[in-house]
């Protein structure tokens, strides 16, 4: 890898790519310190002033149980983080594990995992997530179950296709020749000349489970209605979209900018990790 | 070129197969069942049970599961418990709804996400290219659902263009159809749009780098000459894998802005099923989305033959 | 597919509890409603002919199934009312209304009823209407086991072509009022389903009312066609329908069907929910029928052993824990009212001394304190997956907090619901279960109050006292004295065992354009919503 | 001679990259007249390549990623008019494949691949000749005609990756005559061939330029190229003209240290064998700093006390059109002996390595499901060898003729289909995975590619440790780091480096790390695929002091595998010559190089230019005819007969069986000795 000061400093040069971490940072330190950066407390319900609009003393206003949103906008983060970092890290492992074995053993384990993959590859994941929530249940960690189950097949599709090209790298044949077990050659030869384009792909992966979560929570399965998560909060706005429009709108735009800023991130990672841009930047 | 065919076609086959036992399977794993939901608080014992068996309930799950795809080979895709109507007729009606609706967006996205995407690559860098990829990423990062809602504020009900839901058939009033097909189809497309434009980008920058388009600027020919002639033939190879898989992406969208626009399409209809526990009609989706991911994948296969000749003439040299 | 369609389906599948009428003699008078709507003034204008009237409403989620005789689901049946009309009508104040019946006579103390048919009524496959063809009707139902409304009928004797004789087992003197207003009893062309069978039939209503069905796409739209032979005429004899055609859309995204409405695509809107309201109240008329249809209680699993909610004291501290009304008022729409007991203020059954539980957080502190929880405890609530519910739930959460009991909300939907709470026991937890008073309170009170449902069989333990009382209901002959042994019932289960906490009871709204007349308030004064006569509503031309 | 096809005027061309600059031609002038052929020389990275790009303004087409854009100063002009003008942007591009045509390094890639071949030519020739669709395939199929490509017609229609490598240069050399250009470029342009193919091609290409009086510039690092067909030769380095010159005033009185320094870095066929190569010292320039003064200066072990201070090195005149950058005039030209006495390297008889009737076949496998096998490609067959402790045996052959293969099956990678392999009496063919495992301690494998053989993600410390803690060698950390810092000595690593990667390092000091991962487990038999022949000629020369001087230290013996006949030469005992995956002589070195038997052999020595004009005057090259066949349809008999000057009808029949003509020297060839005697009779040596 280059150096460590360089890094940034390239990965810093592109605005978009600035404006993206700047964003990712918000996001993270939102969820993390969510108890102290919230105004009032977001289960607090306050009847009175039900679906009340922004004013100085509730930023944005309240939602139909009089809880405040700006509050349970932040505690909302830090869920859909949890969720959609749990979720990496379900369909990432299993992802991983499953795509080294197919691409490194090849015959019939390839052949095996990789149809079995080509079949939950032609089932749209948003149904796939859909089945298995239900089968499941309604909880968070059904959710994370769900679309992490989802997730694995893209991912075992691409680290087979990354363990395959490096498996055919002259280093890898090098390691034979000193004597190495095939264990020692996937996890110390292969899987660390594959993090690449795999932390370019969770990456992008992190925007597509906050997605999903949102998706998910609209066709109902959200996590449980009382813990506030920005899918499930823009679903709920729904049925007041014309009387208090806030209640959606906003919670879909965080979802957008958030998705937007992982994605951009995830791009410049790319250019970043890849040794012939490295050079250009 | 006919065994590579024969080949492909023998893995799509098995790999539906697989398609349809997952979905079973997933079925299965989701408690309750449509009886108990139909008969209501009537349940008497006897009746559920009576019930059951006529819907072969009462079988374990891999019995009933080779009994669905014997009826399947006979070509009747087993009655719906809930509308107890065959699935086929039931599907038919549907299908079409999602094809005309997915197919505009199909069309749609490539057409203009792989123009956008030779014109962001083309000129690398430079202000087109910020912002067609500007856009692009907003288009993958927005859900579909809130863009769908936003929709039908913004041009519905504020500005009073287009209606708001419903769907009649072309045939019987096409205007109205069109009118009504717009917003679905746009909300559909905009993801695939986006993701199209990105994958063509970079698709056709990494052909540029070839050193055959070197070769071809040393022959002095004009640059629009390079780009159709050299480039865009060897870049429709990568284009055309992403077009396998956005058929996939585009079967996802469906399934939320079909609820969102009330068209009585397949996604609509296969939400319902799952929490009906309806389980024939959700094998009929599955399978039917799953025939045509896979019949595009094995289009994009084979036009790979026509378009690479390397690939024409396989050997496998072990 | 939206979460309230499925609380829609729940109201649907307990509208089936409510199907078996039985029990002899039932009351059989309808709720009084007392319309909030302003009279239309509609009565002043002339009617006019041609439009089609589009009716919305939330996808219905049963069996699609239009023949009467198996037919389990009453809201589906309402759909097929513009193609199959019942033997009688009933108005509001529950005087009965002569349609397919011109004439009828009851004898002997209601052993006898003789019924003198409308002459010159064709089916729409051409066929005659007659009493052979009621009789096979009246043989069909009692075959089909589903409505129970025959049962008592011994035998039916044809006199002539246009008068036949019902021969009861026993006397029931309000025969004719039940099948009003029960499941709705709808008279089929016996030739049409002799000919393509009882399955064809359900997908295909052949019967004499103003309209055919032209086509039917299940859960997206019924389209019919008006019929040009039809047999009515109106007060000053021009023929009828007035409309051209009923068109039924199912749209399932609320959001949607509102702005559709507002947008002037839709007629009428039925089955608001309270966002629906709010959105619709300010752009056009809203008609809130005072016809309450659902109740919604907390039921404790006393049954359970070692459940905490055995202990009578944690149940009352739970009832004192909840301020009803505040919850109601703010956070439900107009159409939701709170109520201390199973029936509700507007009805007659109502039982004014029963005490129930104020609000009083104090006293259910105390009482918890005294049944050895001094600091609360965890517990967990099943619901449906309903908008509502999931409302419902987040704030009766909050309330329990505020006296100790920390509550996690399990939302299940309708199928594993069903699974696990309406047909097995649902185990140490409360559990949200509705109760229909539809078509009528002291049945369905039969039915659903009963310890031996599979609802209640495994998981409530009713005590003795009680189940007495419920044999005297079964046992009442006469409406009054139903009346008195259900408010004993009331009273023991809400003041005595406290066995459930009443939480809200909801009516049916329906919106509906200015140019629509006639649709909910019947020419004839018929104020019924969900048994509405199709032939007698016009639009004015737009 | 006077009118100068091409006249260049100080070109510098710069790559302005975001954050820093790459000064790859920093003012470099030449011209080239009609007819004339002119050799450019220099080490990869000296911009010898962009300078021949930038005339004809192509960026060098960095991959496309690099926003970087290359800017181009001072003059290239061509008829009267100078090419870099921008606003002669529309005459460049007339120029450019019309008037002035390029040959590239790749000939696979420089091909489109999926446009059919006689079309990708014809498109060049519609564009500039203004011919119709058929003229220009007529044009086009007579061009294929005149490289010798054979079937021109149907072969019109088919796709580049139906070609062989050399078939393809080819194809490129038609596709640049096709419009009768005026100059000529080629630019390492049969680097990527095998050495007969690229005589051939080299041999074409001078009598077709000298045909058609077109100019003719070769680009290459071989200065034996350059010695036999240049008439001009520029010496480049660091992106500047360091000296040029006739060819033959270069080679007999090169006047700049690094000239001087590159010559006596190659090995030569013709030089006694104790010649010891003297490689230059350090690595290749860093391009990203502005050249100042002497840019050699780093690595010249002959600078002067002045050449510090002197802030440029014009070219000033040294003899009769010879100018050099070089102030030092008093240039030590000497070759120095090896001070170790080679002949002494007396031979113990025990062997170490056996190998006997080693074959092996890869089926091609074709069908749907169960796949059958439709044909054999015949990787080795029957070979047979012995290697003595201490002894390094020389394996040459072409591309396809099994030595990796061989290689390979020596390590067990590769399990042969019939034969056996003893290494010190045990079957390699026999073990087990666990025993093959243990064997990997006693043979070793050094690598050609030295960058894709180490792993980007570990430290150089890390690579070299590996097989320590694999076999478990050492045991505890600080014996560990010991060895490591042992083995970083032993093959003159800075141990300081331990912590860096693999892409800081350069080409040489990354082909050292390899040797010292061999040497980690303290193997006695080191098998060399082509260690030296992806490293610069004065690199080259560092590696291969450092295997002989290892060979003597720790009593190694190597089985050294290359293309190249003059480094096999240079430091092999015994050279077998393998063809087609058959080992047709083998002999020791004096004989085999001085005395060749089989006709093969003959065409491989005769095929390696050697650098030094007078003697490759004289020389005449044994052609030999058509293309190597394809290994999977191997002819019957003598796999060499078809292009066998001398084949006879015995030669298609039986497969020739090695014999003994003299003691130590086989031979797979009935006519050997008859042919041999023919031609020392026609005076060629």
């Amino acid at each position: 890898m280059m150096k460590r000061g360089s890094f940034l400093r390239v990965l810093v040069s592109r605005w978009t790519v600035l404006l993206s971490l700047l964003l990712i940072a918000l996001f993270v330190i939102a969820a993390v310190f969510a108890p102290l950066l919230m105004p009032y407390d977001p289960f607090a319900m306050d009847l009175p002033n039900r679906l009340a609009p922004p004013s100085l003393k509730h930023l944005l206003g309240c939602d139909l149980m009089g809880r405040d949103i700006l509050s349970r906008i932040i505690y909302g983060a830090r869920t859909s983080m949890m969720i959609a970092f749990v979720s990496i890290i379900i369909g990432g492992i299993a992802g991983i594990l499953l795509g080294l074995v197919a691409g490194y053993f090849g015959g019939i384990a390839d052949t095996f995992i990789m149809r079995l993959t080509d079949a939950m590859m032609a089932i749209p994941q948003i149904v796939l997530a859909l089945g298995i929530g239900v089968a499941l249940g309604r909880s968070t960690l059904n959710l994370m179950i769900a679309i992490g189950v989802s997730s694995v097949p893209a991912y075992i599709r691409m680290m087979r296709g990354q363990t395959v090209s490096t498996k055919n790298q002259m280093y890898v044949l090098a390691a034979n020749v000193i004597g190495c077990r095939d264990s020692r050659v996937m996890y110390r030869h292969i899987l660390p000349n594959s993090i690449s384009p795999l932390i370019v792909t969770a990456t992008i992966n992190l925007g597509g489970a906050i997605m999903a979560e949102a998706s998910l929570s609209y066709l109902g399965l959200g996590v449980p209605p009382e813990i506030p998560a920005w899918g499930t909060m823009v679903s709920d706005g729904f049925q007041y979209i014309e009387t208090a429009p806030m209640l959606s709108i906003i919670p879909g735009l965080c979802i957008m900018l958030v998705v937007l800023a992982f994605n951009i991130f995830g791009d410049g990672l790319r250019d970043m990790l890849d040794p012939r841009v490295r050079g250009s930047l | 070129m006919t065994q590579y065919i024969v080949k492909k076609l023998f893995q799509a086959l098995l790999v539906l197969l697989i398609v349809t036992f997952i979905s079973y399977l997933i079925m299965e794993l989701i408690p309750g069942d449509a009886v108990d939901f139909l008969l209501g608080l009537e349940a008497t014992p006897e009746k559920a049970a009576a019930l059951r068996a006529s819907l072969n309930l009462d079988k374990p799950f891999v019995v009933r599961y080779f009994i669905w795809l014997g009826g399947l080979f006979r070509g009747d895709m087993g009655t719906s418990i809930f509308y107890n109507d065959s699935v086929a007729n039931i599907l038919v009606k549907k299908l079409l709804v999602t094809f005309r609706m997915g197919f505009a967006a199909l069309i749609i996205s490539t057409a203009v996400g792989i123009s956008l995407g030779v014109v962001s690559a083309v000129n690398r860098g430079g202000f087109w290219d910020n912002l067609i990829s500007f856009f692009a990423n907003i288009g993958i990062s927005i859900p579909a659902f809130w863009l769908g809602i936003l929709f039908i504020i913004l041009f519905a009900v504020k500005m009073k263009v287009l209606p708001v839901q419903g769907y009649t058939e072309p045939s019987a009033d096409f205007w109205m159809h069109t009118r009504q097909m717009v917003m679905p189809v746009i909300v559909t497309a905009v993801g695939a749009l986006s993701s199209m434009v990105r994958q063509t980008r970079s698709a056709v920058l990494e052909t540029i780098s070839q050193d055959y388009v070197r070769t071809a600027r040393e022959k002095g020919l004009r640059e629009r000459v390079i780009l159709m002639k050299h480039v865009l033939r060897n870049a429709l190879i990568p284009i055309l894998t992403l077009l396998g898989m956005q058929v996939r992406v585009l079967f996802g969208g469906v399934v939320i802005v079909e609820n969102i626009f009330a068209v009585p399409g397949m996604g609509r209809l296969l939400v319902n099923s799952v929490f009906n526990r309806d389980i024939t009609v959700v094998q009929g989706c599955i399978l039917i989305m799953g025939v045509v991911v896979i019949i595009a994948n094995l289009l994009v296969d084979i036009s790979y033959g026509f378009v690479d000749p390397r690939i024409r003439e396989i050997k496998d040299v072990a | 597919m939206k979460k309230l369609k499925r609380a829609i389906s729940v109201l649907l599948a307990l509208a089936m509890i409510a199907a078996v009428m039985t029990g002899c003699g039932g009351s059989g008078t309808t709720p009084t409603p007392a319309s909030t709507a302003k009279p239309s003034a509609a009565a002043a204008k002339t009617p006019v002919y041609g439009g089609t009237l589009i009716v919305s409403q939330s996808t219905q989620q049963f069996e699609d199934n239009l023949y009467p005789p198996t037919a389990a689901n009453a809201d589906v049946l309402q759909n097929a009312r513009p193609c199959l009309e019942p033997l009688l009508k009933i108005a509001s104040d529950g005087t009965l209304i002569p349609f397919l019946v011109k004439e009828y006579k009851i004898e002997n103390n209601g052993q006898k009823y003789t019924l003198i048919l409308q002459q010159g009524v064709k089916f729409h496959d051409g066929t005659d209407f007659n009493a052979e063809a009621v009789k096979w009707n009246i043989e069909q139902t009692q075959a089909g086991k589903i409505q129970t409304v025959f049962n008592t009928v011994k035998s039916i004797d044809i006199i002539d072509n246009y008068t036949l004789v019902l021969n009861m087992a026993s006397p029931d003197l309000f025969l004719l009022q039940t099948l009003a207003t029960s499941l709705p009893v709808f008279m089929v062309s016996p030739t049409a389903v002799k000919t393509n069978g009882a399955e064809w039939a359900k997908t295909h209503p052949v019967g004499t009312g103003p309209f055919k069905l032209q086509s039917w796409d299940y859960g997206v739209k019924m389209v019919y066609v008006k019929n040009e032979n039809y047999w009515g005429k109106d007060s000053n004899g021009n023929k009828l329908p007035y409309l051209d055609g009923i068109t039924f859309k199912f749209i399932p995204e609320n959001v949607t069907s509102t702005t559709a409405f507002k947008n002037g695509e839709i007629d009428v809107l039925r089955a608001l929910t309270s966002n629906m309201i709010t959105s619709l109240k300010s752009s056009s008329k809203v008609t809130i029928y005072d016809y309450a249809f659902l109740q919604l209680n907390i039921w404790y699993p006393t049954l359970v052993s070692g459940s905490k909610f055995q202990n009578l004291k944690v149940r009352q501290a739970i009832s004192y824990a909840l301020d009803i009304p505040t919850i109601i008022k703010s956070l439900f729409g107009p159409e939701f009212d709170s109520t201390n007991q199973v029936s509700y203020p507007g009805s007659p059954m109502y039982n004014k001394d029963i005490a129930g539980y104020k609000y009083d957080p104090q006293k259910a502190k105390q009482l918890l304190a005294e049944a050895g929880y001094p600091n609360g405890f965890d517990a967990t609530i099943v619901a449906e997956n309903t908008p509502e519910n999931s409302l419902l739930c987040q704030t009766i959460q909050s309330y329990f907090k505020a006296v100790g009991i920390n509550l996690t909300i399990d939302l299940a939907d309708a199928a594993r619901f069903a699974q696990s709470v309406m047909f097995s026991s649902w185990g140490d937890r409360l559990a949200v279960i509705p109760f229909t008073y539809t078509p009528d309170e002291i049945g369905s009170a039969r039915r659903v109050l009963n310890p031996a449902t599979t609802l209640f069989r495994s998981t409530v333990d009713f005590p003795e006292k009680y189940k007495g009382l419920v044999t005297n209901l079964f046992a009442a002959t006469t409406a009054d004295a139903a009346k008195k042994v259900y408010a004993d019932m009331n009273k023991f289960l809400i003041d005595e065992a406290c066995l459930l906490t009443p939480i809200y009871v909801k009516k049916y709204a329906v919106a509906q354009q200015s140019w629509v007349h006639g649709f909910g308030s019947g020419a004839d004064g018929e104020k019924q919503i969900r048994y509405w006569s199709p032939e007698t509503v016009w639009k004015e031309k737009r | 001679m006077d009118k100068t096809v091409l006249d260049v005027k100080n070109l510098r061309t710069e790559f302005r990259m975001r954050r820093y600059t790459v000064y790859a031609v920093n003012g470099i002038s030449y011209d080239i007249h009609p007819g004339e052929i002119v050799g450019v020389v220099g080490e990869s990275g000296c911009g010898k390549s962009v300078s021949q790009m930038s005339t004809l303004r192509l960026v060098p087409s960095p991959p496309a990623h690099i926003e970087g854009k290359a800017v181009y100063e001072g003059k290239a002009v061509y008829e009267g008019k100078d090419l870099l003008e921008p606003s002669n942007g529309e005459y460049l591009r007339s120029v450019r494949g019309g008037k002035i045509a390029m040959i590239f390094q790749e000939p696979m890639t420089s091909l489109n691949p999926v446009m059919k071949v006689g079309e990708q030519i014809s498109e060049a020739i519609r564009l500039h000749m203004k011919l119709g669709a058929s003229e220009a395939r007529a044009r086009t199929i007579e061009l294929m005609k005149k490289v010798r490509i054979p079937d021109a017609e149907e072969r019109y229609d088919s796709y580049p990756h139906e070609f062989s490598g050399g078939m393809c240069q080819r194809l490129m050399i038609a596709m640049a005559m096709s419009c009768d250009p005026d100059l000529l470029i080629a630019d390492e342009s049969t680097t990527a061939l095998d050495v007969t193919i690229q005589a051939q091609i080299l041999e074409m290409l001078r009598d077709v330029v000298r045909e058609t009086q077109t100019a003719l510039l070769i680009v290459t690092h071989n200065l034996g190229i350059v010695a036999r067909y240049a008439d001009k030769i520029y010496v480049m380095y660091a992106g500047g003209i360091v000296e040029y010159g006739r060819a033959s005033d270069i080679f007999t009185a090169p006047s700049h240290a690094y000239t001087i320094g590159l010559l006596n870095s190659v090995p030569r066929l013709d030089d006694d064998k104790d010649r010891m190569l003297m490689p230059i010292e350090g690595f290749p320039p860093n391009l990203q700093s502005r050249p100042t003064g002497c840019a050699f200066i780093a690595r010249c072990a002959q600078k002067l006390p002045e050449c510090e201070s002197r802030p440029e090195f014009p070219l000033r005149k040294v003899w009769e059109e010879h100018y050099s950058s070089c102030i030092n005039d008093r240039l030590d030209r000497s070759l120095r002996k090896s001070d170790t006495l080679f002949e002494a390297k007396k031979l113990p008889d025990e062997t170490l390595l056996e190998i006997s009737g080693l074959s092996k076949e890869f089926p091609i496998k074709k069908g749907i499901l169960f796949k059958k096998t439709v044909g054999n490609v015949h990787a080795l067959n029957d070979v047979s060898l012995r290697i003595r402790r201490g002894e390094t045996l020389g394996l040459v052959g072409e591309s396809g003729c099994g030595k990796t293969t061989l290689a390979r099956s020596i390590l067990g990678l590769v399990s042969p289909t019939c034969g056996e392999i003893l290494y010190q009496g045990t079957d390699l063919t026999k073990l087990d995975k666990k025993k093959t495992r243990e064997m990997r301690r006693e043979i070793q494998l050094i690598f050609q590619d030295p960058f894709a053989s180490l792993d980007p993600r570990m430290s150089i410390g890390g690579i070299i440790g590996e097989p320590l803690v694999v076999h478990k060698l050492t045991s505890g950390k600080t014996e560990y780091l010991k060895r490591v810092e042992e083995l970083f000595v032993m093959v003159g690593l800075d141990p300081s480096l331990r912590d860096r990667s693999p892409h800081e390092l350069s080409g040489g000091q990354r082909q050292r790390v390899g040797i010292a991962r061999a040497l980690a487990s303290e193997p006695s038999f080191l098998v060399c695929d082509e260690p030296v022949s992806a490293l610069d000629v004065s690199v080259q020369a560092q590696i291969l002091n450092l295997l002989e001087r290892l060979q003597r230290e720790l009593g190694l013996t190597y089985l050294f595998i290359a293309h190249d006949l003059s480094v096999v030469r240079h430091i092999s005992d015994t050279i077998a010559v393998m063809y087609l995956g058959r080992i047709v002589e083998q002999g020791d070195w004096k004989t085999l190089c001085e005395k060749p038997v089989h006709p093969y052999t003959r065409a491989l020595l005769s095929a390696v230019p050697i650098p030094d004009p007078e003697v490759e005057r004289t020389r005449n090259i044994e052609a030999v005819k058509g293309d190597v066949p394809s290994v999977s349809r191997l002819p019957s008999g003598c796999s060499f007969h078809p292009r066998c000057p001398y084949a006879e009808a015995g030669c298609a029949a039986a497969v020739p069986e090695l014999r003994e003509i003299e003691p130590g020297h086989y031979v797979a060839c009935p006519v050997a000795e008859a042919a041999r005697a023919a031609n020392t009779a026609s005076g060629s040596s």
